[in-house]
């Protein structure tokens, strides 16, 4: 039997036939003078009421009509987060019609796909640069009718009668309106609520990205079901920063602001996200773990100019925050000693802290989109940032797994969202069901067909597993899965992961699919461990030479170990403990295509290409020569050579449980 | 009536003339006999070597000089004596050599001054600051903010200018300059002391400025790959006369203008 | 540390350009207010409210006018207390001389008389300037208590020039007591600095600091400078009158010429050296530093150095102190305690981190 | 006419004092662009220091070296503690800096050597000299035409020290272009330190000459603020312009005072200078021997 895990609202089902813009304008009957959308222009918080907002949609929409714009068409969302690039999302809406946010840093040519395979006849732009990536590639886009752009900066020798200003279109839209008052009522009227409400293309790990469709029910399911699990209101704050095209986005700053209500504040631009983030102080708030491992390490450097008593005063506070900080934060009981402690440190530090990241007013923040370190994780947690993490794909509208508040395990998702069933099938992958599940794949019969099996269930492509307390572990892609020699489950990612969390680890690639044991190479963090070194007087050339020091291999082998020993507890994955492992003599590297160029590792490639290594391994050989191929920046090609010491690391018995 | 020239930009009548124009300090000439005019919406640059006369050209156009002799038309109507602060008031502004920003104000408050010939409001006004006073200050405001999006330097809206790097500095003076929403706009070396990044992003305000609000710009520039990129015509300037004056390519083929920056003796 | 920012976003630009931008600054400047106007009047000694607050207040006022030249416009001036003189004496006659005049009207008849005869003075900044311009303030300085002193007209021929000043009354209101005085002018004082903040955060104020800080560039980008000059003479010199006015209705009650003498100009000159020059709030500090110092020196020599040294010494030591403190903040920290508080308040709003 | 003349000598010769005064801020301004507002507070402190000594016991001579070698202190002591942190600071914060010096010697003058009046006797009579007034029926006192052959010579010498010496030279130098003289290896704060000693020496002159006339105090400091006109109408870089400004401002304050005083009141030589000055300065702002500044765009 699979296990199966679903909460209380399982069942219940959007049936009242929202739709977007018909939230829109209920807010803006209801609550048509609150603050719906902000963006830093000028010097100041530009601000629309859901009033204007509902105004400036409506211009649009009706200048989108009278351009020619029909129910189904799609149109094409490109630029950064702007207040009127998500008013066209409603106005799109509005009409019958799809938007479709694109990637806006992405090139011309590798927008092409998306624009041919969406059948893209109008285009919404955010600034001269993107219109030229479009003119760059018009010949190859005959359905391209209309572009139309926001910032009018630069554009006045574009003379094209193709390309409009946003304002003439809603200024076309206005006159439209006055002319067909009731059109746009009736064609909101229109739309029902399975009518798919966007289109977000995910990048696809191989091959072709695809169309997701999302039903305005699917994410309006999946906007309620989490209001509701944390209590969003109408007064929250959101800084929307990640690009529209991405799903969280979309979710965050338009599913869930249009069904709480609350407010969405658009940077001024890309360098000033940090400052605006600081002014705003958002309630809620969204960032990929990257962003808050940076924050942490600017944190961290602007330390270390600070005077003495400083310093001393923040390691206290931060040893405080350490000790008790996360438990206060989740209403677990804390001796008064420390409540004391913990209250002396949050006005003197870490108070003014999360000031000055902008943090203070955080009621939920939750990261996503990659594994989060767990010291990374605890420190935002224990300095009161309620961080949590959710689970979900595209296809899901991000939306599985939550943390609820109070139940927060570092290492796993949190327990399935109101209205969302996942089970987890017999390897190990995880299968969802729920009103967010995508419509279909767009002009992709077959892949949905092979994403949706045959009793409704979304497959994830993930394996996990639950936990005691019915929390939800993220292990490995499925397909990266496999078995050891001994029949249990082998999740190279998920060891990775764990060995990359130590700083002085900056690559992983563990080996162990049909084999009796697990090894591993690494690549350490020339920084890391370059200070490391310097620290402790070691002198060193380069990588190489620094890789090889037997004390950079005691350092290596007491984070594996460290490893180990959490695996143990990782029932299911405790045979995975690493029994051996060396210290590459070259960083991976995508000029080597031993990653991608989003520095995922190629793990085929690699085991190919140091299949000497992997046989040494498992020969149990204690070294081994080896010479590679290198690609120098400039084109050039060289060899790296050495001899590479392997070692055994400790492995700790496991302790089986009946099961 | 407007026509088009070669760089597409529409170039109108004459708006500034300078006849015959000699400047001397006690005993000393530094222009002598200088004439040409600056077109509506063009961009005129005038080049020379060190000590050739090109800054007292400028401050003879907005009357810090006043020439002994010659005649100067601005709009159609003959000059008469006047103080530099009449200038601004016509529709001239300007940057300088040596950057003279107001070292002790923010970068905000320094572009507001470009903006005081057209704020009306009395001081007493301004002391109670309710109402018009209020209401001035905060348009004027907005007016600066678009001059500061346009330059691109809202992250420095509040630092003292003294803070901020040279090339900066230099952006946020004809940010000044710009708030003044000057007909004529006089650039003292703009790209001087400049890297290439910074003369780039220059070149591409100046012709931004030109292109979106069509300033007629009079520009002094010694990187004569600027000059003869960016300019429709050219007056070359030597030891205070002029021995050149056309479009990039008749000065480039000038033989006087040749020998006098090879420093041929003549 | 205090400062919590996240969340004071600005939402338009009169939010913006608010005198006190940040929340937390206008709760202790409602705070100050509050304690200076309910709580100092039913706690402060007699002795503290008429011989430090008064005249505390009272300086604040002039060095605010001497600010406006010298630390906004750029103009040094050493006659302030000429100025304040003028609008003593003329505060006095407009009392004297017209019948049931107000008093509030009178204080700014002296601070216009002080502004006309600012603008007198002020005319030769439009040809000179910097140490040039201060011996012409000289001349100001010792005409005017000159004249003063000669002429009879002007303290209405009381001997040698001595004034007494005649009895405060508004709407019916006795103004005898020294917590009334000290409300008045603690009112007075506020309003004026108010309105002196808000012509330096406006055009005009913009207009003296470009003419500070580059002339000629400021002339070119269409600033009058004549004009520009003799309004900052003209309001400093108001400022500075009213202050004198007040000096005498509300401190002393009796004045004479030479009680405004070039050392009480200097006095002032150190306030604004001290508080911080080009600074609304250093004028108050700086004011609040030079009234106090004194009576700390005092109480040091008295109390703690009893014996060790001669009591003859104290006001030579409070010379080398006022002296070595100018040097010591001129090359420390030229723009005084205000640029000390700036400095203070932006390490608070970023902490913990150190920039 | 004999009175109109008296007075005009008489004014002349106190216009001499002025010019020590006035000197001594031409050196310093010369050599190093510093407005010293202190040169009153240093003739003070010189006249002090000097009669301090000499109620001490010390002789004449004694107490003249000893006092000399404390204006040289002070010199060196201002430069270092003053003016080398704030170089390259606007003139007018040097300006300031010399007014906080300004009261930091009047106080240390006062503290050392006490607050109360002293008199200074040279040994020379202030009595008329009997064979001009005999010849030419003026009244001329034998200390002023002393004061004024005290003057003569030490401008003889410091001309011949600025012409003639290393030191000298180098000065001028500096005077001219400080940039070219660091540039040509001239030190200028040793340079600096030297004209800190002799304006202190001049100082000390001047201190001893006024202080046998009127006794030494504190009003000094102010009568010593007349230098400041002088200056203005002279030019602050002309030592002949210091001279010349002295006599004018001395002989107009008194003959101002005697001849229109008296339908005002008297007392105007408080202010006389200074607004003639300042009418001056709308007239020709460099003075009469300074040079003119044209400002560049």
């Amino acid at each position: 039997m699979p296990e199966v895990a679903s909460s209380q609202a399982a069942h219940t089902r959007n049936l009242t036939g929202e739709t977007f813009p018909r939230l829109l304008f209920h807010h803006a009957q209801v609550r048509g003078q609150h603050p719906a959308m902000r963006e830093k222009h000028l010097g100041i918080w530009q601000t629309w009421t859901w009033a204007e907002v509902a105004e400036n949609v409506r211009a649009l929409a009706c200048g989108l009509a009278e351009l020619g714009f029909k129910r189904g068409d799609n149109l094409a969302i490109i630029g950064d987060n702007r207040p009127r690039l998500y008013m066209t999302m409603a106005a799109v809406q509005s009409l019958g019609g799809v938007p479709v946010p694109l990637y806006q840093d992405a090139v011309a040519n590798e927008m092409l796909f998306v624009l041919q395979d969406a059948g893209i006849r109008f285009a919404i732009v955010e600034d001269q640069e993107q219109v030229d990536k479009l003119l760059e590639v018009r010949e190859q886009l005959p359905q391209l009718d209309h572009i139309i752009y926001d910032d009018p900066r630069g554009m006045r020798h574009y003379n094209q009668p193709f390309i409009h200003d946003i304002e003439a279109v809603m200024a076309m839209g206005r006159i439209h309106h006055q002319n067909h008052p009731d059109f746009l009522e009736r064609e909101i009227e229109q739309g029902v609520t399975t009518d798919t409400g966007v289109m977000l293309y995910t990048s696809g790990t191989t091959g072709k990205p695809k169309g997701v469709c999302l039903a305005h029910q699917a994410f309006i399911a999946a906007a309620k079901g989490g209001c509701q699990f944390d209590q969003l209101t109408q007064d929250e704050d959101i800084l929307s920063y990640l690009p529209m095209a991405w799903v969280g986005d979309h979710l965050f700053s338009f599913a869930q602001a249009l069904v709480a209500g609350f407010t969405i504040n658009c940077p001024e631009s890309g360098d000033t996200v940090m400052t605006d983030l600081r002014e705003i102080g958002p309630t809620y708030y969204f960032a990929p773990p990257r962003v808050f491992e940076n924050l942490l390490t600017q944190v961290m450097i602007r330390m270390e100019d600070a005077g003495a008593i400083k310093r001393k005063l923040f390691a206290w506070a931060m040893d405080v925050a350490k000790r008790c900080g996360a438990e206060i934060l989740d209403g677990k009981p804390v001796s008064g000693s420390d409540r004391l402690a913990y209250t002396v440190a949050n006005l003197l530090v870490i108070g003014p802290l999360k000031n000055v990241l902008g943090m203070s007013r955080i009621r939920v923040a939750y990261t996503a989109g990659a594994a989060i370190g767990p010291d990374l994780f605890r420190f935002y947690r224990s300095i009161g940032v309620n961080l949590k993490q959710l689970y979900g794909q595209t296809e899901t509208c991000a939306y599985v797994c939550l943390q609820p508040d109070g139940q927060i395990k570092l290492d796993s998702v949190g327990k399935p969202a109101p209205g969302v069933e996942v089970k987890i099938a017999d390897n190990g992958e995880i299968l969802v069901k729920g009103p967010m599940l995508l419509k279909e794949y767009y002009q992709r019969p077959d892949a949905t067909a092979e994403a949706i099996n045959g009793e409704g269930y979304f497959m994830t492509g993930d394996a996990g597993f639950f936990d005691e307390d019915g929390h939800l572990k993220i292990i490995d892609r499925a397909k990266d899965v496999g078995k050891m020699a001994n029949g249990a489950m082998f999740a190279p990612n998920y060891i990775e992961n764990k060995l990359k969390f130590f700083q002085y680890v900056k690559e992983a690639v563990a080996f162990g699919n049909g084999r009796e044991q697990v090894c591993a190479f690494i690549n350490i963090d020339m920084g890391a461990v370059g200070n490391w070194a310097e620290r402790r007087g070691i002198s060193y050339s380069g990588y190489t030479d620094l890789a090889a020091k037997p004390d950079v291999y005691n350092l290596i082998q007491e984070c594996v170990e460290e490893v180990n020993a959490q695996l143990v507890h990782d029932g299911m994955l405790a045979d995975s403990q690493i029994h051996r492992f060396l210290i590459l003599h070259k960083e991976l590297d995508p000029d080597d295509d031993e990653l991608t160029r989003t520095r995922k590792v190629r793990r085929n490639f690699v085991s190919e290409k140091y299949a000497v290594l992997i046989d040494a391994f498992y020969a149990g050989k204690t070294s081994q020569f080896i010479e590679t191929q290198v690609k120098f920046e400039d084109g050039r090609v060289g060899k790296v050579a050495a001899d590479l010491v392997i070692r055994d690391a400790k492995t700790f018995p496991v302790v089986r449980q009946a099961a | 009536m407007s026509e088009q020239n070669q760089n597409g930009r529409r170039v109108g009548e004459v708006i500034l003339d300078l006849q015959n124009i000699s400047l001397r300090f006690g005993g000393v000439k530094a222009l002598t006999d200088i004439s040409f005019n600056v077109k509506e919406h063009e961009i005129r640059a005038i080049i020379g070597p060190n000590g050739a006369g090109k800054s007292s050209m400028l401050n003879v156009i907005n009357g810090v000089y006043h020439p002994q002799e010659g005649r100067i038309v601005f709009h159609g109507e003959e000059r008469k004596k006047m103080e530099p602060h009449m200038a601004a008031t016509q529709g001239i502004a300007r940057t300088f050599q040596n950057i003279a920003l107001f070292k002790g104000m923010s970068v905000l408050d320094n572009i507001m001054t470009g903006r005081i010939t057209k704020m009306k409001c009395g001081f007493l006004e301004q002391a109670l600051y309710l109402g018009r006073a209020q209401k001035e200050e905060l348009a004027h405001r907005e007016k600066v903010e678009e001059v500061i999006d346009f330059l691109e330097i809202q992250h420095i809206r509040k630092t003292p200018v003294g803070r901020l790097p040279y090339g900066l500095q230099k952006r946020v003076e004809l940010g000044r300059a710009l708030a003044a929403e000057p007909s004529l706009l006089l650039l003292d070396e703009p790209m001087a002391g400049m890297n290439v990044e910074e003369k780039q992003d220059m070149c591409r305000f100046i012709l931004d400025v030109n292109d979106q609000f069509g300033t007629t710009i009079v520009l002094i520039e010694h990187d004569m790959g600027v000059v003869m990129d960016i300019s429709d015509r050219v007056v070359v300037l030597d030891y205070g006369k002029k021995i050149g004056d056309g479009t990039p390519d008749d000065v480039r083929n000038n033989q006087e203008v040749i020998s006098a920056y090879l420093g041929v003796a003549h | 540390m205090l400062y919590r920012e996240a969340g004071q976003f600005k939402t338009s630009y009169a939010a913006d350009q608010q005198i006190f931008p940040i929340r937390q600054d206008r709760i202790a400047i409602g705070l100050i207010l509050v304690v200076a106007a309910l709580v100092v009047p039913m706690v402060a000694s007699e002795y503290w409210i008429k011989a430090i607050l008064i005249p505390f207040l009272i300086f604040s006022l002039a060095a605010l006018g001497l600010n406006i030249l010298t630390g906004y416009a750029g103009q040094l001036s050493l006659g302030s207390a000429a100025f304040m003189a003028v609008g003593a004496f003329a505060a006095y006659n407009f009392m004297g001389r017209i019948e049931g005049m107000p008093v509030l009207l009178a204080f700014v008849g002296g601070g216009l008389s002080a502004a006309a005869v600012g603008i007198l003075f002020g005319l030769p900044s439009l040809r000179i300037k910097g140490f040039y311009l201060a011996v012409a303030t000289l001349a100001a300085q010792f005409f005017i208590v000159w004249a003063l002193t000669k002429f009879g007209w002007f303290s209405m021929d009381s001997s040698s020039g001595v004034i007494t000043a005649q009895e405060i009354q508004i709407l019916g209101y006795r103004f005898d007591t020294p917590i009334s005085l000290y409300l008045l002018v603690l009112t007075i004082v506020a309003v004026m600095a108010l309105a002196a903040k808000n012509m330096v955060r406006s055009s005009v104020g913009r207009a003296w600091m470009a003419v500070r800080d580059m002339d000629v560039a400021a002339e070119v980008i269409g600033i009058r400078i004549m004009h520009t000059k003799l309004l900052a003479f003209a309001i400093s010199s108001f400022y500075c009158g009213v202050a004198g006015a007040l000096y005498a209705y509300a401190y002393l009650g009796t004045v004479e010429p030479e009680g405004f003498n070039l050392d009480l100009s200097f006095k002032i000159l150190f306030m604004i050296i001290i508080g911080g020059v080009g600074s609304i709030m250093g004028s108050f500090l700086g004011a609040a530093f030079i009234v106090l110092l004194p009576i700390f020196l005092d109480v040091l020599i008295q109390d703690f150095l009893t014996g060790l040294l001669p009591p003859s010494i104290s006001s030579n030591l409070q010379l080398m102190v006022f002296g070595g403190l100018i040097i010591f903040f001129l090359i420390v920290e030229p723009h005084g305690l205000a640029r000390l508080w700036q400095i203070g308040k932006e390490k608070l709003r970023l902490w913990p981190f150190p920039h | 006419m004999q009175f109109f003349f008296e007075v005009l000598i008489g004014g002349l010769l106190s216009g001499v004092m002025y010019s020590f005064v006035a000197l001594g801020f031409v050196m310093i301004y010369k050599a190093s662009g510093v407005f010293n507002f202190a040169q009153g507070a240093m003739v003070f402190f010189a006249a002090l220091t000097f009669v301090g000594f000499q109620e001490m016991g010390a002789p004449f001579w004694l107490a003249l070296i000893l006092a000399f070698g404390a204006m040289v202190l002070l010199g060196i002591a201002t430069e270092r503690i003053v003016l080398r942190p704030l170089v390259n600071q606007p003139h007018i914060t040097l300006f300031m800096a010399t007014i906080g010096l300004t009261f930091f010697v009047e106080g240390l003058a006062q503290g050392i050597w006490g607050s109360t009046v002293r008199g200074l006797d040279l040994g020379i009579q202030d009595e008329p000299i009997e064979w001009i007034m005999d010849k030419a029926g003026i009244l001329v006192s034998s200390f002023d035409l002393f004061a004024a052959g005290v003057a003569a010579a030490l401008v003889t010498l410091l001309a011949l020290f600025f012409q003639y010496t290393r030191v000298g030279r180098a000065l001028r130098a500096v005077a001219d272009d400080h940039q070219a003289a660091l540039s040509i290896g001239i030190p200028l704060q040793n340079i600096w330190r030297i004209v800190w000693a002799v304006a202190g020496f001049v100082a000390l002159v001047a201190g001893l000459l006024w202080g046998a006339r009127n006794g030494v105090q504190f009003a000094l400091t102010f009568t010593a603020l007349k230098a400041l006109p002088v200056l203005i109408l002279g030019g602050f870089t002309s030592v002949p312009g210091a001279i010349v400004g002295g006599l004018i401002i001395g002989s107009t304050e008194k003959l101002a005072e005697v001849y229109l005083g008296g339908y005002v009141g008297g007392g105007i030589d408080s202010w006389f200078p200074y607004v003639m000055a300042l009418a001056f300065l709308l007239i020709r702002p460099e003075g009469l021997f300074g040079e003119k500044h044209i400002d560049r765009v």
